[in-house]
């Protein structure tokens, strides 16, 4: 009698069990499932385009057309873009603009982040909302925005008068880089700031370091992993800027030297356009292969960028 | 002499309200009080983390509240050490010499005697966060020390350890107290540990200071039950007291009736120290006073006394602590005993105060 | 030791001087200050410029009232006509659907990134991050290489739908852009519920998908709507991709942000700034609703 | 919660299955992004006579579309900003049956724009040449305007000290335009169908005939149409008396008169005399809320002028 009860319980439990189980790997299979599907489109999204960087057998060219392009040729694999002091400018603009742009951020963001994340600031939480929402603003709405604050208003007025033209320059393009990378550094920045406990100001300032030392000493050291994190996401961003750059700076190949200041043209950040906008332009001028070769640059700086990042181990804040 | 006058603060749903405490120069004073009372906001005021709503903190008769931080040269040590992860044992002993802009030599010639105090020398160029809590507490206390404060907080500072090493640290604590001589201020919950450092405690509950002493008026004159009970009294209880020459007469329920060499009427407390009660052989009732006879429910041995469980006969239950050495066939569980209270050892508190 | 120790006790240091009290927490409330103006300024001179006050305007008070008077006349005048509303509901329908699709693909991706192991973790990782960080101008070209390529091209003519220069292209384009993003989130909000909850339910013998259902997503609720919320605003403000992958028809595929480019290289300021408002409402919106639902949270 | 997420995927699935099956009579207009006003009026006259039809458009920067068709193969219509783009269409085979002397829709008239008020003065074209004048100029590789820049301003004889000015390089016409309008430079040659979008912000300057281009707008059926039909309708619909209308209305020129060959006017600009005073007026009119806005003002761009004095910030459709 307790034997066969036994057993049976056991039995129950047993098919139970393998019922459970199947459900178990059926759910864990499919979740795999879509899992590696989306890793695979993110794939195929990326590498299936290698492709548009051989030039096709079928493209007609015509003379005409191949006229416009003679400095540019698209004969070869990527377009030959490397061979192009085009390119290379753009990468020079980009990198340089990029990196003035995160620098500025991080001295602007820094701190600002230390005080929201450490001082009782009134309004905290709709200041929090407003640079987060900066994050999801489509880049053509806050182009516009910055083209009616230089070109109206008082801030025109003032700026015209000290004969300073923002819109179509290249410090227009780290403005415009600046809104998005800002708050972009400022995210990883605050989650960095509120990772490190007050406690350990507290028992600095104790000892006697001002604030500004125990920032410097025991914040700043802790935080370090927080901090780089926001350098490399400001940097990214600002390095794939487009839209903002497309409406507020247009793109300014082909000028005259005379237009820029001596520091622009001794980086030789004129007579070029961003990468991002660039890649858009070479396809506009039917230079496909080379509008790609950019597009593929562009993804490898993103796919370093997301590697280090995870490699530090950084955090951000989204909202 | 630091001292605290009518400290009040309200943090969200919390208060403190007219603490007042005074910490002489080269005294160990411990606060003591349960957890959430609100012992730490009393150390954060005084390093300055907090700013109290009113009252004032005087160091040597001077106003500290309207200073910084980093102004009121206190030493803080807080619960988890708060070691500055990204430098070294030396270096973060050093901090606060370094941030007086001390040439490097001048502040070796302080941090290695400091670290020799401690020993903890032979960590100099670990980071903390391989170090044990014993040690990364040393480190704690020489970063502190060796700025010289003018008085060290120590917020907890052995309530993360184990058994074993706290009782060793608690000795060190004191041996570092008496080798620099300077005043600390410590805070903790366990009444075991305060008595293991302390000159004197302070008792905090319910947001305010109720009692300050040495440990010995502490035990033997507490202010009030709370008190009584947190200092380990056991036996707490009921009773009537009817006034007499000399003290008064205690009804503790059934026949019993204990005589109290303090004065009181109506329905009070009472209080007595386990240790103070005898357990004296089952008819010495009869010719010794203040006897209260019984039999004895349990017995339990402690590392360093028996606890003997005594249900009197229609009356309280008490408990006693005898030396293990008196255990014997005598005091099993079942034996009828009496229990003997002598009238000074009893401590007679009104109904209403708690 | 001790009597040297007591002898330094007794002659302390001086403290820190009073004078050494840092500018630093001042520096720090600048910057907040200073950020927080430069962005209100970029969104009031656009509400300034759409009403459409300028110096002239202040010549006269008469002159002032009646400019102001117009321009609350142009507000209402923009914001009720029914093209804004039409693009309106549009960007609420795309962004939508473009995330519904993006949950169905992100809630499972999300659980399974937050819970299974998978091989070479910081490739998968990256791959999964990389949508999120690629610039989507770049996502846009490399769409259209993807759907006008072998074998996306072929099928889609096969089966009869379109992608190119209408809503379908749209919604794609946002899903595409944000699907990643929303694994992202959705494995944040799931690393936020303690594994041990799912442990014990097992314990208890609730199989893994029943555990899912009734523990894990309601314990996840919170991060879950506050993360598809922040999925839709970024759907709602993509446009880069759509300008190089779908091109504008009106009432078809311009949502706001992209009207917003498209009104204005026809010059249709009034509308840029309307739409551009609106924008940046939904964006502020949308986060404070995600802040109200789920305080903060950490997305990498 | 379980259920409110299914409910909530399932009208998602819905959703998407309602939005995907409608690819019955949709054609695909690939046009300039100068002409998306004009062709948005000739879409719904049109659709309001083809009750079944459906009408997308893929604006873009001229020189954008061949890569687009070389790739894609898709699309019905075709109407670049320039006849070079088309005749490179042409050349490659997409376009099979085009006819230069009936297949012309409109033409752009070139003019020049400075922004409100003319705070630098430009009065004609070789004022884009002195020092100091910041110059708004079409990349030609990308835009019909950067290729009549250059003719332009060769023709006058100026090129090179103009090129010394540009501050910008646009790659469409709207970039152009709308530099002009946010005063980011002082100077720019822009389409008269594009300026007439602009009455309220810039001025309007028409050229001196002997370099007054007239850009020829074709329109062709693409080969690859999947509507050749009905595509084919509405190309006979804007080559009509009816479309030349609604071009007009727009600020096109249906009669340019003798032009040479590169587009120039020959006849000392008689044909376009009355579209570059209707155009100067209706800016005067537009910018002046005392003059009334009828046809004895504006002449035929009086729903253009309408449109814009309707609000103070430029809100035509």
């Amino acid at each position: 009698m307790n034997s066969s009860n036994d057993n049976t319980a056991i039995g129950v439990h047993n098919g139970r069990a393998t019922g459970m189980r199947s459900r178990a790997v059926i759910f864990t299979a499919i979740f795999y499932f879509i899992t590696v599907m989306l890793m695979l489109a993110v794939c195929w999204l990326f590498l299936s385009n290698v492709d548009q960087l051989f030039p096709r057998e079928d493209t007609v060219r015509t003379e005409a057309m191949d006229a416009w392009r003679s400095d540019e040729p698209t004969k070869e694999f990527a377009g030959g873009c490397w061979r192009f002091p085009s390119f290379w400018r753009s990468v020079n603009l980009t990198v340089v603009s990029a990196t003035v742009t995160t620098l500025i951020a991080a001295i602007l963001g820094i701190p600002a982040a230390y005080a929201l994340s450490r001082y009782k600031i009134p309004g905290r939480a709709v200041i929090d909302v407003l640079f987060s929402s900066v994050i999801v603003l489509p880049a053509s709405s806050v182009g516009l925005c910055l083209v009616v604050m230089f070109q109206y208003g008082p801030l025109h007025d003032i700026l015209d008068g000290w004969g300073i033209h923002v819109p179509l320059s290249v410090p227009g393009i780290v403005v415009v880089q600046l809104v998005l990378s800002l708050a972009m550094g400022m995210s990883a920045w605050r989650a960095a700031f509120d990772g490190v406990k007050p406690r350990f100001e507290h028992v600095a300032r104790s000892l006697g370091a001002s604030p500004w030392r125990s920032f410097r000493t025991v914040t700043l050291p802790s935080a370090r992993a927080g901090i780089f994190a926001g350098l490399i996401l400001a940097w990214t961003r600002a390095a794939a800027e487009f839209g903002g750059v497309l409406t507020f700076c247009s793109t300014f190949e082909q000028f005259s030297p005379e237009l820029f200041s001596p520091i622009i043209r001794a980086l030789h950040l004129h007579k070029a356009d961003p990468l991002a906008v660039n890649m858009w332009a070479q396809i506009e001028y039917g230079n496909v292969e080379y509008g790609f070769a950019i597009g593929f640059v562009l993804v490898m700086i993103s796919a370093l960028s997301v590697y280090v990042l995870h490699k530090i181990g950084g955090k951000g804040y989204i909202w | 002499m630091i001292e605290i006058r009518n400290l009040g603060i309200t943090l969200g749903e919390f208060h403190l309200h007219d603490v007042n405490l005074t910490v002489h120069d080269g005294e160990y004073m411990v606060l003591l009080g349960e957890t959430g009372v609100g012992k730490t906001v009393v150390i954060e005021c005084i390093v300055g983390i907090y700013r109290q709503n009113h009252g004032s903190i005087l160091v040597d008769g001077q106003d500290v509240t309207a200073l910084y931080i980093e102004e009121r040269n206190m030493g803080y040590v807080p619960q988890d050490y708060a070691l500055f992860p990204n430098l070294t044992v030396y270096n973060n002993i050093a901090y606060g010499l370094a941030t007086r802009k001390m040439p490097r030599d001048a502040i070796a010639a302080k941090v290695e005697p400091m670290m020799d105090l401690l020993n903890v020398s032979h960590l100099r160029s670990r980071l903390p966060l391989n170090l044990s809590g014993g040690e990364m507490q040393r480190t704690a206390l020489g970063r502190a020390l060796v700025t010289e404060p003018r008085i060290l907080l120590l917020d907890e500072p052995l309530s993360a350890l184990d058994e074993n090493t706290r009782s060793e640290l608690s000795a060190e604590l004191r041996r570092i107290h008496d080798a620099v001589g300077g005043t600390f201020l410590q805070v903790c919950h366990n009444f075991e540990e305060a008595s293991d450092v302390a000159d004197r405690i302070a008792i905090l509950n319910a947001g305010t200071v109720v009692q300050t002493g040495t440990i010995d008026e502490i035990l033997s004159e507490p202010a009030s039950p709370f008190v009584a009970r947190f200092t380990r009294t056991r036996n707490i209880l009921d009773a009537r007291a009817e006034a007499c020459s000399g003290g008064c007469v205690l009804a503790l329920g059934g026949e019993h009736t204990l005589d109290c060499s303090r004065e009181a009427t109506g329905p009070v407390t009472v209080a007595i120290r386990p240790e103070k009660i005898s357990i004296l052989p089952a008819g010495a009732a009869i010719s010794e006073n203040n006897c209260l006879s019984g039999h004895i429910v349990r017995t339990r041995l402690k590392p360093n006394h028996a606890e003997i469980t005594i249900e009197t006969d229609r009356g309280p239950t008490l408990i006693a602590y005898t030396p293990r050495s008196a255990v014997d066939g005598t005091l099993t569980e079942g034996s009828s005993v009496c229990a003997r209270i002598a009238p000074g050892d009893i401590r007679v508190f009104h109904k209403d105060a708690t | 030791m001790s009597e040297s120790a007591r002898q330094t006790v007794s002659t302390r240091a001086t403290p820190p001087k009073r004078g050494t009290r840092s500018v630093w927490p001042v520096i720090c409330l600048i910057a907040v200050l200073l950020i927080l103006s430069a962005y209100l300024l970029l969104v009031v001179s656009n509400v300034v410029y759409l009403t459409g006050i300028d110096e002239a305007s202040f010549s006269s008070v008469a002159q002032l009232l009646k400019d102001l008077r117009r321009g609350i006349h142009d507000i209402l005048w923009f914001f009720t006509s029914g093209r804004m509303s039409s693009r309106f509901w549009l960007t609420v329908k795309t962004a939508s659907i473009s995330t519904m699709l993006s949950l169905l693909v992100g809630i499972p991706a999300g659980y399974a990134l937050s819970r299974f192991r998978f091989p070479w973790p910081n490739l998968t990782r990256t791959l999964i991050d990389l949508p999120v960080m690629v610039p989507p101008a770049a996502v846009g070209v490399f769409l259209f290489g993807v759907m006008h390529g072998w074998p996306v091209k072929p099928l889609c003519e096969m089966i009869g739908i379109s992608f190119a220069h209408n809503t379908n292209g749209v919604i794609l384009v946002q899903f595409v852009v944000t699907v990643s993003f929303c694994a992202r989130l959705m494995k944040s909000s799931f690393d936020g519920v303690n594994p041990h909850f799912e442990q014990v339910s097992r314990s208890l013998g609730a199989s893994l998908p029943r555990t899912f259902w009734k523990l894990t997503l309601p314990l996840a609720k919170r991060g879950i709507i506050a993360s598809t919320i922040v999925v839709w605003a970024r759907a709602a403000a993509e446009w880069e991709a759509l300008m190089l992958f779908v091109g504008g028809t009106e009432a078809e595929t311009d949502v706001m942000p992209f009207a917003v480019y498209l009104d204005w290289n026809g010059g249709m300021m009034g509308w840029v700034a309307s739409y551009s408002i609106a924008c940046i409402l939904l964006a502020v919106a949308s986060m404070a609703a995600v802040r109200i639902i789920a305080g903060k949270s950490y997305l990498w | 919660m379980l259920r409110a997420l299914s409910c909530f995927l399932a009208t998602a699935l819905m959703l998407a299955a309602t939005g995907c099956g409608d690819s019955g009579n949709v054609m695909l207009f690939h046009a300039g992004v100068g002409q998306r006003s004009s062709l948005n009026e000739i879409k719904d006259v049109f659709l309001a006579r083809h009750p079944n039809a459906r009408l997308n458009f893929a604006y873009k920067g001229s020189g954008y579309f061949i890569a687009d068709l070389e790739r894609s193969r898709e699309g019905d219509l075709f109407m670049p900003g320039e006849e070079f783009y088309f005749l490179q269409a042409v050349e490659r085979g997409f376009i099979t049956d085009y006819d230069p002397k009936t297949d012309i829709a409109a033409h752009f008239m070139v003019v020049i724009a400075t922004p409100r008020g003319n705070p630098k003065n430009i009065q004609e074209l070789e004022d884009f040449a002195k020092p100091g004048i910041r110059v708004g100029l079409g990349n030609p590789k990308a835009c019909a305007i950067g290729i009549w820049d250059e003719k332009t301003f060769r023709k006058a004889g100026i090129w090179e000290q103009v090129k010394k000015n540009q501050v910008q390089s646009a790659k469409c016409i709207a970039e152009t335009a709308s530099a002009i309008q946010h005063r980011e430079v002082d100077a720019s040659l822009i389409w008269s169908s594009t300026a007439v979008l602009y009455l309220r912000d810039i001025e309007i300057i028409p050229i001196e005939p002997r370099y007054r281009g007239l850009v020829r707008l074709p329109v062709g059926v693409l080969k690859f149409s999947k509507h050749p039909e009905l595509a084919r309708q509405l190309k006979e619909f804007m080559l009509s008396e009816e479309g030349s209308k609604i071009f007009r209305s727009h600020a096109y020129v249906t009669d340019p008169g003798p032009l040479d060959e590169q587009g120039f006017c020959l006849d000392g600009g008689m044909a376009s005399r009355d579209d570059c005073k209707w155009l100067v007026q209706a800016a005067k009119v537009c910018k002046d809320e005392n003059i009334p806005v009828n046809a004895e003002t504006c002449g035929h761009l009086v729903g253009e002028v309408r449109r814009q004095r309707a609000t103070k910030r430029a809100g035509t459709r």
